[in-house]
């Protein structure tokens, strides 16, 4: 099992801020979750798609597209910070 | 190193005092405040809302003040960030810098406030006479924040 | 813009907080506390005497503000500086500016502080073990303020 | 008559924070004062010799040696400054 996080903008359009799921065997890295989580298409599609500005964090530290996954992880998807 | 992330205001006089409190040796107090503004983007802004991400929030902001530890000579820094329900006016965020000079008080203090601005999970989301929405980032502040990789 | 020569110490939160009462576009608020250290080139400082030009330094500081608001856009700008005795860990000055964003309030902050320390008519003689001394001018301080020329 | 002020470590060796002098003839601009002030001899020669960094304001602005005096200026004389 691993955490997804979503936030802000993606926790609105996604309807929901974290969910626990199986870490599904064809998903190795970041890019491949982005691409399961797209696949469930509606909203997910919509939000996280290709053209949407969309960061990520691997077990809390800023993470690119290769950045492997596995069990146990946090991973969250959020767009860019506005913080300061 | 101070990192706290709180719904409170904070007091900027009693922040510094605290810090020069703690040695003797300090020479130099750089700070910075940031406060909610009231327009942007040319809209009025009646107040906002900051999210943040628990843990990742803190872990990020202690990993950009040690970086600036390794840059330049300081002494010490707080960084208070406010998260929740903000009004114009509300102060967001601080960051103090103390060093023997003045030179690394600024730099220091100017960059971990630039890497904040990019780096730290935070999101605001703006109540406008247009109904609420989220702020975008700003290449503005991507830039700022790029600058200190050519920088010696 | 306000500029104070005096003996008596100044409140820097209260000070922030009166400039920012002043104006509800304030974004960003950059200030600098510069304080009496213990030691100076190698030796224990126990307190040091602020001699200033009177007329001409206030004069110079207001040009120096002149110049900041010329090159950077901020709102406000306030500078105190103290004169008379001093002990270790005491404030010497305090300068803060106000801007909409924090890369005008910063740069406008430190170029104030460098032409401080290079244009206005400030000596400290400090007393040391070895008796009281004169502080000789830093070349540091020059190339501080020198730089300024060339920034964009 | 102008008006000369001393500073600092210039007060201290010249014994005087302020003067009130009759502009010599001769005197035309600031080198030409510090030259005059110099001929005084003893500590005048010593504080304000030419390898001494001596820097001067001509009516409370900074001023380079070809700055013109004339009777009524305010003239100040100080090590370089060591504020802040």
């Amino acid at each position: 099992m691993i955490t997804v996080l979503y936030f802000a903008r993606l926790r609105e359009e996604l309807g929901t801020g974290s969910e626990r799921l199986a870490l599904p065997r064809a998903v190795r890295d970041l890019e491949g979750l982005r691409a399961h989580l797209i696949a469930r298409g509606g909203a997910w599609a919509e939000a996280l798609g290709a053209n949407k500005a969309v960061r990520a964090a691997v077990n809390q530290s800023i993470a690119s597209g290769d950045v492997p996954i596995s069990d146990g992880d946090e991973v969250a998807f959020f767009p860019p910070v506005t913080g300061g | 190193m101070t990192v706290r992330v709180q719904t409170e205001d904070f007091d900027v006089g009693a922040e510094i005092a605290a810090l020069r409190r703690a040695n003797p040796k300090i020479g130099a107090v750089a700070s910075f405040v940031g406060v909610v503004r009231d327009v942007n983007a040319g809209d009025a802004v009646a107040g906002m809302t900051l999210e943040h991400y628990p843990g990742m929030t803190e872990k990020s902001i202690e990993e950009i003040v040690a970086q600036a530890r390794v840059r330049w000579s300081i002494y010490d820094a707080l960084v208070i960030h406010r998260v929740g329900t903000l009004k114009p006016a509300d102060q967001i965020v601080l960051v103090i810098v103390t060093s023997s000079h003045r030179g690394d008080a600024f730099a220091a203090c100017e960059f971990i406030m630039d890497y904040l601005k990019t780096r730290a999970p935070f999101w605001k989301k703006e109540k406008t006479s247009a109904g609420a929405r989220w702020v975008d980032a700003r290449v503005t502040d991507d830039l700022a924040a790029e600058r200190w990789r050519l920088k010696g």
